[in-house]
């Protein structure tokens, strides 16, 4: 038996740990340091229909226990992402979850159409959420309306189930994650960064070129867990939960609060072999804490 | 190849005003091959702060297997850096990046070495290993002031070196750039790392007739290619899509390669 | 001339830096380490018409650069306060901020009605914004239409300036602030709060009595900034910043961002000396940034 | 008075499984008056972690200038502690609460001292008065395993002292509550520290008939009575308004007094 396995709507996962969206590229840098196939799954970083520069430097800036960033969702585009970044991918037997991103349904939907049909794409993640980006990305992430109609949109030309990121960025997380569900969702992730800022000492001006940017880190993984707890008792389908994931005692936080497998970010730049340790080093911990299959975490909070 | 090390302090000391010394030794130094290449460091391993904080490399011992570098102590990341000890151990990922092509320059030629404040460190593994090829080098090395003036001996036992301090108290009263103006045009390329306005000074006054290789600075997530946070645009596509990274396609660019 | 003075609706400041609600108590305590004279003001825990014990222990658990509370509002009650503890508070030259709490609006209304008649307290504090209580106080924090009529049946009775404090678990914060200032808001207070959980990883339960409870230090800086940057470009009332204030660095930074004054919370547990250092610190800070008098700093990062 | 200083490390050892003896040395010490009272610590002056940490005075050097103490690494802030060195400062606020009456016990008497795991230390300062004065002390002492046992040896030096391990592996096998039950019933007086269980069976057993003193832990934001995070309600008002706070109203009290 392997007891770290976790089987969710589109993906056989190996074990719960995979690479968190934007934080792992498409793979290439970190395959230098393991093997890949070892992840359950990797998130890759956003698509958009076309190629994206992003946003101007400063994109990063340290915070207490945390980073801003603000990349703006640089990407390939998803001709390149189709024809180059995946097959690349192919290479290793790791599921592979494509996040997918534009400024209005038709983006999401012809990303979606195409990418859900690359062979080694298991799920979509729809990021509703992405907080650096100016046109309009904020009301699929914080208007439940909108965001039932931007799931359901993209689960009709979808070929794999979708999962779709929440942003922590809202007053009541439990009415989005409901309204993502009553669109179709298959499953979501959460969390996404929380807005922030940082200002120079010496200049006075924001740190970040975009001016405020993301909050990722440890500093936010008691809002991750809040939240997930509270959603993970009100909708149906699973959670795949992150947010300042460090080690394996944070993982097994977050499937007691409701997620059923995890993604790490930022934890990746300060320790590049991050997601490799937390997979070897977590039936230790399931055998110090007395618990046979990881599923018997999922929940445990609150069940 | 890129490695991921528990470094031992070898030495450490302050050699100007918070300027500090630090020598690291381990089986990491074995993959170092090029001057200007980084590291990418934590000195800690609590969660503040966070982030790994990119070091150049200003030269390496293969016998010893030790290299050593050269920072300022300003931030909290460095400030804790300093505090380290001999025989405590530091966490190094590297050598990271692109440097120097010291195959640039070829034996008898003159180049010009240009240097301000924290960036002159690499240019001495650069200075070391063209002088060992029969290149004769120049050095300019600008600092803000006399108490931040470092390493002007071991330059000085390499080639010409010329100090330049922006208040005067110390060499040549102004910036590198003066400098290199008043010098004898014979040098065919420049190396040059320091602050983005005289990178750009050097671009603009000698990109298009010499050989000129910039090393670059940007905030930095990974280091090592994977979270787009260090981008520059490439000069033949200044508003597009296409673009550099400066942790793994530099730090190092050609002059004209990439907007600066 | 005093480089650290502040003048704001009902409030004369020796300078901007006061503890924040909550974390100071009444001042007895701190009034061991320092004058509490030298501070610009107090903001004095919560007072609610009566009484109340708070919540079961354990009420705190440490986060990464952050603590989550759950105090549950404990206080002695209106009418201690006004017998006991604002008496005792007039020894000092320091102008008080007293903190209002409650469920209801007649709740607020009874405790602003009498406690604003004391000598000593030059400014109400709106706490409509606390995540640890569970009757309903919620819906005045995150509604603007609530939170708009709290405000004003509050300055309908307050016979001295009312500040609001708001909440970031909020979707819209501007939104928020532009309501309480359109319901008669002297000024602003922001922010309380992130609702935040920690789970234990042996019993898998919240370590908290509560589950949740109120994220606060240094973690989240980074949104108070953001938040502050934000609202002090969309109102005209001044608004008093806090959120993981540690240095003078800190202090500057909020007030670049748009405060023009701040509180310090957590920080006095880490250091009970931590306001007065602030305050001795602040002058040299200010040399060396080449800055005449403080109010050259306000909302600086946008103008 | 409370006091808050940076006090020099004059030796840390560990001295059972995981279990260090730290001793400190400063000013500060000069205010330590009580057995029982604590000392609020931080180890680093980062922000991970943040808060400090509650820890026992386990013993008084006033003419040294010096205490003692004796604490678990096991987390985060105890973790940092143990590496501190000799010569190294740590930030420490104290001393704090009220300690044990040692004058509730009279020249000829003879009292109980039971201790639970990390609840043992501060008793051996209360063991050193208690016997100054001429009491006669029996200490009463509970780990889980032989591994964590610490202090046999200071203990027997100053009274009567049985061992129990929870697992039998050392001394009396069982728990502290079972071998003061075993005892000639002749004591006065309990002072007792340790797991909440251990204090409510000592509390509820002997709390009627005997004079008990009971250290109470809780989870404390400022560890000096100012942010209400250590509050328990008083035992005549169990549901009322009505409390007092472990730090600074405590962390001794009369049994019956408060709710634990
Ligand atoms: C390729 C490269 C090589 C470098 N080589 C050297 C060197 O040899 N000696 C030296 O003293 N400095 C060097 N620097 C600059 C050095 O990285 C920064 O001074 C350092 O990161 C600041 O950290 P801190 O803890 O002092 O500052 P903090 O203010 O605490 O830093 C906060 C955050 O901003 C980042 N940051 C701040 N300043 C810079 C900067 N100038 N460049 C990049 N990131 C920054 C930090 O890495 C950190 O993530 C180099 C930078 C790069 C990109
Ligand atoms: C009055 C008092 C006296 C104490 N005396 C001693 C002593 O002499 N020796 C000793 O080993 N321990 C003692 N403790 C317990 C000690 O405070 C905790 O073991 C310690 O705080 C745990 O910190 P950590 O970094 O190991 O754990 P972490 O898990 O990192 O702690 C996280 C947070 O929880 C708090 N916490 C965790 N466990 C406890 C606990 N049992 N009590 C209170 N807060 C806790 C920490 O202070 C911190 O804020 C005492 C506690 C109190 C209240
Ligand atoms: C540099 C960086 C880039 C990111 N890019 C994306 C992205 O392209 N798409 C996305 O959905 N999330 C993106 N995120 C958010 C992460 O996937 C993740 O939700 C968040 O960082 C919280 O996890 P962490 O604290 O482990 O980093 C990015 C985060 C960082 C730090
Ligand atoms: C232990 C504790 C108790 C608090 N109690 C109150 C309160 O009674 N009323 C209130 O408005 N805010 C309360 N707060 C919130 C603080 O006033 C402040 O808004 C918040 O902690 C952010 O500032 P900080 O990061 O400097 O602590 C409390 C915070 C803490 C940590
Ligand atoms: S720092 Fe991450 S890509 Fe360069
Ligand atoms: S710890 Fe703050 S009141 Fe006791």
């Amino acid at each position: 038996m392997n007891r770290l396995s976790v089987e969710l709507p589109g993906l056989s996962l190996k074990n719960p740990i995979m690479p968190a969206s934007g934080c792992f590229g498409f793979g290439r840098e970190y395959s230098q340091f393991y093997e890949l196939s070892k992840l359950g799954a990797i998130m890759i970083k956003a698509t958009t229909p076309e190629p994206r520069f992003g946003n101007p430097t400063p994109r990063v800036a340290e915070t207490a226990a945390g980073m801003l960033n603000a990349i703006g969702l640089q990407n390939p585009g998803l001709k390149k992402v189709i024809s180059e970044e995946l097959p690349w991918l192919t290479q290793y037997d790791v599921p592979v979850i494509a996040n997918i991103a534009g400024s209005k349904i038709e983006d999401y939907t012809a990303v979606a159409a195409q990418i859900s049909q690359a062979p080694n794409v298991r799920a979509l993640e729809l990021n509703i959420s992405c907080p650096n980006v100016k046109e309009g990305g904020l009301a699929f992430g914080t208007i439940p309306e909108v965001a039932k109609e931007v799931t359901k949109a993209v689960k009709a030309v979808s070929k794999v189930p979708v999962y779709v990121k929440l942003s922590p960025n809202v007053t009541d997380i439990v009415e989005m994650a409901k309204a993502v569900e009553a669109g179709g969702a298959d499953g979501l992730t959460m969390i996404n960064t929380l807005l922030g800022m940082r200002l120079d000492l010496r200049t006075a001006k924001p740190v970040l070129a975009n001016r405020s940017g993301g909050l990722s880190g440890p500093a936010i993984k008691p809002v991750a867990i809040r939240m997930i707890h509270e959603v993970s008792q009100h909708v149906s389908i699973p959670i795949i939960g992150m947010g300042g994931i460090n080690s394996c005692e944070d993982v097994i936080e977050f499937l007691y609060a409701g997620a059923s497998a995890v993604a790490i970010g930022t934890a990746n730049f300060s320790d590049p072999f991050i997601c490799s340790k937390v997979i070897d080093e977590l039936p230790e911990l399931l055998d110090e804490l007395g618990i046979d299959h990881l599923s018997e975490c999922i929940g445990r909070s609150w069940r | 190849m890129i490695k991921n090390e528990c470094m031992t302090v070898k030495s450490q000391k302050q050699i100007a005003a918070a300027i500090f010394e630090l020598t690291l030794s381990g089986e990491l130094v074995s993959a170092m091959d090029q001057p200007g290449q980084f590291v990418h460091l934590k000195a800690n391993d609590q969660l503040d702060p966070l982030l790994r904080r990119p070091i150049s490399i200003c030269s390496i011992n293969q016998d010893r297997k030790e290299f050593t570098m050269i920072y300022r102590a300003d931030g909290k990341g460095t400030k804790q850096l300093s505090k380290k000890k001999v025989h405590e151990t530091i966490d190094v990922l590297g050598p990271l990046g692109n440097g120097f092509p010291v195959e640039e320059a070829s034996f008898g030629e003159t180049v010009l070495l240009v240097g301000g404040g924290i960036g002159v460190p690499p240019l001495y593994e650069l200075s070391k290993r063209l002088k060992s090829s029969g290149v004769n080098v120049i050095h300019i090395l600008g600092f803000q002031t006399k108490q931040a003036v470092f390493y002007e001996a071991e330059f000085a036992g390499l080639g010409e070196t010329y100090i330049a301090t922006a208040d005067g108290s110390y060499g040549i009263h102004g910036y590198v750039t003066d400098v290199i103006t008043s010098l004898e045009n014979s040098f065919t390329t420049i190396y040059s790392c320091g602050p983005t306005m005289m990178l750009r000074a050097i671009e603009k006054e000698y990109g298009a007739d010499k050989k000129v290789f910039l090393s670059l600075e940007e905030r930095m997530g990974c280091g090592i290619g994977a979270c787009f946070a260090c981008v520059c645009h490439t000069a033949d596509d200044p508003d597009g899509f296409s673009y550099k990274k400066v942790c793994s396609d530099g730090p190092v660019f050609r002059a004209g390669e990439v907007v600066i």
